[in-house]
């Protein structure tokens, strides 16, 4: 690695020499260059004699990258005058930053036509000085420098007020409510089919002296899916608890196992059976997507739970469980936020958490005030976008259909406000 | 013996479909093994004896293939390979006989790629699958592979002004100025047809956006199955066609055949392929079909009782 | 205490990681994160094979039910880890790739792993079959709505949905099935997913504030509420 | 070696395509070396990746690793049963994490954008001048900005499904069962294809060697 770095160097030095050779001996140089300094890809050297000559680019300048924390700067020129839209002797540009006074370095080559560049590679404590060389099948020629610069750090990033604000106004309603609710307002939250159905989903389980199979997932705990997954087993591990039946949670990574544990202990503890609980509920099978599948759908079949909950992030293999799970005959609960693996827990399962429905289940399920406010600020956040899609859809359509200005402004600031940058 | 073999076998799904469907009328239900079983069937049997259904072309299928079909003799058309091995499965069919049937028209065809992948997957088929039919055609004159250039839809923007700037050369190093196909072309906007093959970024939906739009080229597109329905937008204000899948290469390759008798004895894959989908999905709606009447039979019977 | 700190902890860095998308000198904060993440799950994976482990030999010690397989997975188990620690059957020695051509370690994922994995998958072919006998039937409203779109694409992916519909006019010709699908995916479907995924875009700000501000705290082993 | 390769994973094959029928030995063993198997490659490569590629090749140079092993070291802490509580701090932080990196990523790509992107045009006169696709075209949108508004409708929790405000949650839900049905029947072709390429393998691969 570090000798590598050191090549390029020595080899940079030497190429800044050659305009100085070139008028020195022309045929050598060409020769010279062709071997050693290899113009981008080796399909583009063309043979050639003589060296072909280009003009620099012209009105090279630098400036400050917003929004950053000093590590980019902006490059903008002039191409070269040899760098026609046909026909040019021009075959690409490099970029050379020289840092705090030290050896020129080759940051970018760039095909030609360009005219500027970002440079990523700086750092704040540090004074740049730029030149662009116009590159040529046999040599490169320089342009003037830059003034040296040293780039800004930014502490706020404006391009995101947009972000900031909607962040600010969805986020806190939901803060406001789940105050609000602190404060013992009553907050109405119509019912969800699905999580009504928990409660007698684990009572048959009892009844019938099966166990329930609690599947979260295949991804870790960096995935939101698999936390939702985990809070809702937190309330319906409360529930088993109090029937007194057998929950077993097979998973696939090692830190939901862990985690996983913590839920279920805790909740065996609230309801007052810590002696009921046991490491052996949750166990750890393989990382690797099908293995866990098959081992899966093995214990659904010897172990026949009467439950199985299907909660959290699924892929390909939501059908292969959801299909099992309906075979041996156990009532499916699943819920997943993975639009694409919704269709097959619909079709194979009793009742599925579409998506939202699956981060509002533990909440809903707590029945907690505080919980059901943070529902609430959902809320709002889903009539904002109501709201937006009426107004931009009138003022789009009348904006364009008739061309009223006012309109198309309308349109335009909307756009602004939902475009994510 | 093949023909025995899909006969036997047809009988065997339709037959069988025919039963459960006379049992179903009584509101039986199907035991999940035998469905299947019937999947199974329908797709190990079409691979054992292979069949090919006709496939009609459908508008969007038809459109690119008599855009090639009316070009006159010599017309240019550029073909971009956009994909790697992953999904070559699924576009190398329709790859391959649009190529075929684009030097069969006698077109110069100008052959390249997006994808760094896609250089090494374009030479390929181009040794095993499409030129071997073709030994009159000469390199150069008939066909020429200018290979891969890095840059994504960097690479549109530069060469709708002007090709050699980006490709100097084709994959054998020999300047374009000294390949005939080129004399008389500067840029993309002298092409009379592009074609770009692919299902990823850069693909498809690029040479529409920096070729077709801003040169006002026409550019057919083939594309994985998950994709197309995201393309069909541009049709047909932008997009002169599109091939969407094995189903697309497979419309394709029919009309071939069907059109050109030189095409006759011709491979095709995506027919192959069709064979095992198409009995799959009748498999299937055959039995939502049968369910259906289970459920409404024993629905009435419930009426009955009461 | 024992409950005081994670939650503090859970409050700071969610609170860190929320701001520092709007602060560029915090942006690599989230970048960091997959690295402490991957390191923090290389050291779980300890806990886990170890419970893998667990499992197994007790069932092999009680002779419980199967327990012969358990010797296969045990066996598997630590085979791969030799072969793959101590990179033994590689070509290259200790020095090469443990991927590397030819290495066991490569050859036992080429012969074994991947046909496990592409059977396993699929097997969704025959379950995608039995799901849509018994769930697409016409029982309400909604089941029908759900039946007569997935038949009409599966109709449209083949030869007979052209022939069932060619003789629409040409002028609407978007009412020929293989159209009508495609147009089924690109208006109806993408109206669906979007409300969907913005559903789901809001669960998770809600969600991730109740964790945030420990209204959500059953995983920290404390249910109190 | 080729030919025991082949048959060791035409085995495998249907050792797991047994399962259909129902469980049995055969299944059994495969699932088996399948688990014990695949869990060791994980950790082997999770291994070489993170350990020795970043701690070894890597040097451990960056800090932030160095936290991250002292946070791996606290969850293994659970093994101590008497200060194993500490194994939550981990825990804690990477929740915290998540929920910290996922709040702003998906309001962003998910709300916002999709927002934005059904901000459509009933009628314009840039439309396309057939007669057709202009028709394609305003139907579409239409569809698209009622099925999200009516989709959006359903899953309002604050309001009891009843009334105009029930039947548009009506709406809704078609919307979302119809997109349910479409992918549904979408997805059969690939789930297909996966079975084709197994069968191929036995058929030719296998049997054909056999042959």
């Amino acid at each position: 690695m570090i000798i590598q770095k050191r090549n390029k160097i020595t080899k940079v030095h030497w190429l800044l020499l050659l305009p100085l050779l070139i008028c020195v001996s022309t045929p050598l140089v060409a020769a010279q260059s062709g071997t050693s300094a290899n113009p981008f890809d080796t399909t583009l050297i063309v043979p050639d004699t003589a060296a072909v000559a280009a003009e620099p680019v012209t009105d090279l300048t630098v400036a400050d990258h917003r929004y950053d924390h000093g590590e980019k700067l902006d490059l903008t020129w002039v191409p070269s005058a040899d760098d026609p839209p046909v026909g040019g002797t021009v075959v690409g540009y490099r970029v050379y930053r020289i840092a705090d006074g030290s050896e020129p370095v080759l940051v970018a080559e760039l095909p030609p036509g360009t005219n500027h560049h970002t440079d990523e590679g700086t750092s704040a404590d540090s004074s740049y000085v730029y030149f662009v060389t116009s590159v040529t099948t046999s040599a490169e020629y320089e342009s003037a420098r830059t003034e040296a610069i040293v780039p800004n750090v930014e502490w706020l990033n404006f391009d995101k007020k947009y972000l900031f604000l909607l962040a600010l106004i969805v986020g806190g309603s939901v803060v406001i409510f789940i105050e609000t609710a602190r404060r013992g307002k009553k907050l109405f939250v119509r019912k969800i089919a699905g999580l009504e159905a928990v409660d007698d989903a684990v009572g048959r389980a009892t009844e019938m002296g099966r166990p329930i199979l609690f599947i979260p997932g295949i991804l870790d705990m960096d995935d939101v899916q698999t936390l939702a997954g985990l809070t809702i087993l937190g309330r319906i591990s409360r529930v088993i608890a109090d029937y007194d039946t057998r929950i077993f949670m097979p998973v696939s990574r090692s830190l939901v196992m862990t985690a996983g544990r913590e839920t279920i202990k805790a909740a065996y503890q609230t309801a007052g059976r810590p002696d009921k609980y046991s490491d052996d509920m949750v166990t750890y099978v393989t990382d690797e997507q099908f293995g866990y599948v098959a081992a899966v759908d093995g214990i659904m079949v010897r172990e026949k739970p009467a439950t199985v909950f299907l909660l959290g992030a699924f892929f390909a293999e939501s059908l292969i469980l959801a299909e099992t799970g309906n075979y041996i005959g156990a009532i499916q609960i699943a819920g997943t936020a993975r639009p694409a693996q919704l269709p097959f827990f619909i079709a194979a399962c009793d009742f599925t958490l579409i998506g939202e429905e699956l981060f509002a289940a533990s909440a809903y399920l707590s029945n907690e005030p505080k919980a059901l406010g943070s529902l609430k600020g959902q809320d709002v956040g889903k009539a904002i976008a109501m709201a937006v899609i009426i107004l931009g859809v009138v003022a789009v359509t009348i904006g364009e259909a008739w061309q009223v200005g006012i309109m198309n402004d309308l349109t335009d600031i909307l756009r602004a406000i939902f475009s994510t940058m | 013996m093949a023909n025995i073999g899909i006969i036997i076998s047809l009988v065997i799904i339709f037959g069988g479909l025919l039963a459960l469907l006379i049992r179903s009328v009584k509101s039986k239900e199907v035991d999940r093994r035998v469905i299947f079983l019937f999947i199974f069937v329908a797709v190990a049997a079409p691979i054992l004896f292979p069949v090919t259904f006709s496939e009609k072309a459908s508008p969007v299928v038809k459109a690119i293939f008599n855009k090639v079909e009316s070009l006159p003799a010599g017309s240019k058309v550029l073909l971009s390979f956009d994909f790697d091995p992953a999904m070559a499965p699924e576009v190398q069919p329709m790859a391959n006989a649009i190529s075929r049937h684009c030097l069969y028209k006698g077109h110069k065809v100008i052959f390249m790629s997006l994808w760094a992948t896609g250089q090494a997957l374009l030479t390929q088929s181009l040794q095993d699958f499409i030129l071997p039919g073709f030994p009159e055609k000469r390199n150069a004159v008939d066909w020429v592979n200018i290979g891969y250039k890095a840059g994504n839809e960097g690479v549109l923007n530069v060469i709708i002004t002007d090709f050699r700037k980006m490709f100097p050369t084709d994959v054998n190093t020999v300047p374009l100025d000294s390949i005939k196909i080129f004399d008389d072309i500067k840029s993309c906007k002298d092409l009379d047809l592009v074609v770009s093959i692919g299902g990823g970024k850069p693909g498809p939906k690029e040479w529409i956006l920096f070729v077709g739009d801003p040169g006002n080229v026409p550019i057919g597109v083939g594309t994985a199955a998950v994709v197309a329905p995201q393309l069909y937008p541009y049709y047909p204000a932008q997009v002169v066609g599109i091939l969407g899948g094995v189903k697309g290469a497979a419309e394709y390759e029919y009309t071939l055949k069907e059109t050109h008798s030189r095409f006759a004895d011709m491979d095709t894959p995506g027919l192959r392929m069709m064979g095992p989908q198409t009995l799959a999905h009748v498999v299937i709606m055959s039995f939502i079909i049968i369910g259906n009447i289970i459920y409404i039979a024993g629905r009435r019977r419930e009426k009955k009782r009461r | 205490m024992k409950r005081q700190i994670p939650l503090f902890i859970t409050f700071f860095v969610g609170a860190l990681l929320i701001f520092s998308v709007f602060i560029p000198p915090m942006e690599s904060a989230g970048e960091n994160f997959t690295l402490f993440f991957d390191i923090i799950a290389v050291f779980a994976f300890f806990l886990g094979g170890g419970n893998l482990l667990r499992v197994h030999i007790t069932k092999l010690k009680r002779r419980k039910q199967d327990w012969p397989f358990s010797i296969v997975t045990i066996a598997g188990f630590a085979f791969m880890l030799t072969v793959g620690i101590f990179k033994i059957g590689n070509p290259g020695g200790i020095a090469a790739s443990v991927t590397a051509d030819g290495s066991w370690f490569q050859e036992v994922f080429n012969y074994v792993l991947t046909p496990l994995q592409s059977t396993m998958y699929a097997l969704l072919a025959f379950f995608v079959a039995s799901a849509s006998y018994r769930a697409f039937r016409a029982k309400n409203r909604e089941a029908t709505i759900l039946l007569i779109a997935a038949f009409i694409i599966l109709l449209g992916r083949t030869p007979f949905g052209l022939m069932v519909t060619s003789w629409v006019p040409e002028s609407l010709s978007v009412l020929q099935i293989p159209n009508l699908a495609i147009w089924i995916m690109n208006s109806p479907n993408l109206a669906g997913q979007r409300a969907i995924i913005i559903g789901i875009g809001l669960g998770v700000v809600s969600m991730s504030l109740r964790l945030i501000l420990g209204v959500e705290r059953t995983y920290l082993g404390d249910d109190s509420g | 070696m080729d030919h025991l390769a082949v048959w060791v994973a035409a085995f495998l094959t249907l050792g797991i395509i047994s399962f259909l029928y129902k469980d049995n030995p055969w299944y059994k063993l495969s699932e088996a070396i399948f688990v014990g198997i695949s869990a060791g490659y994980w950790f082997v490569t999770l291994f070489w990746d993170n350990i020795y590629g970043k701690f070894w090749v890597g040097k451990g140079e960056d800090p932030m690793l160095w936290v991250g092993a002292a946070l791996g070291v606290l969850m293994l802490l659970r093994l101590i049963p008497k200060i194993g509580w500490i194994s939550r701090w981990p825990l804690a932080f990477i929740v915290g994490c998540t929920a910290g990196l996922y709040l702003i990523n998906y309001l962003s790509s998910n709300m916002m954008r999709q927002v934005q992107g059904t901000i459509l045009p009933f009628f314009s006169s840039q439309f396309g001048s057939g007669f057709d696709a202009t028709a394609y075209t305003i139907v579409g949108n239409i569809v698209v900005a009622v099925g999200t508004f009516t989709g959006l409708v359903y899953f309002f929790f604050s309001k009891e499904h009843k009334g105009a405000f029930g039947g548009t949650a009506r709406v809704g839900i078609f919307f979302i069962m119809l997109t349910f049905g479409a992918s549904f029947g979408y997805t059969v072709m690939s789930r297909m294809s996966l079975l084709i390429g197994r069968v191929d393998f036995l058929f030719f691969d296998w049997l054909g060697m056999i042959k």
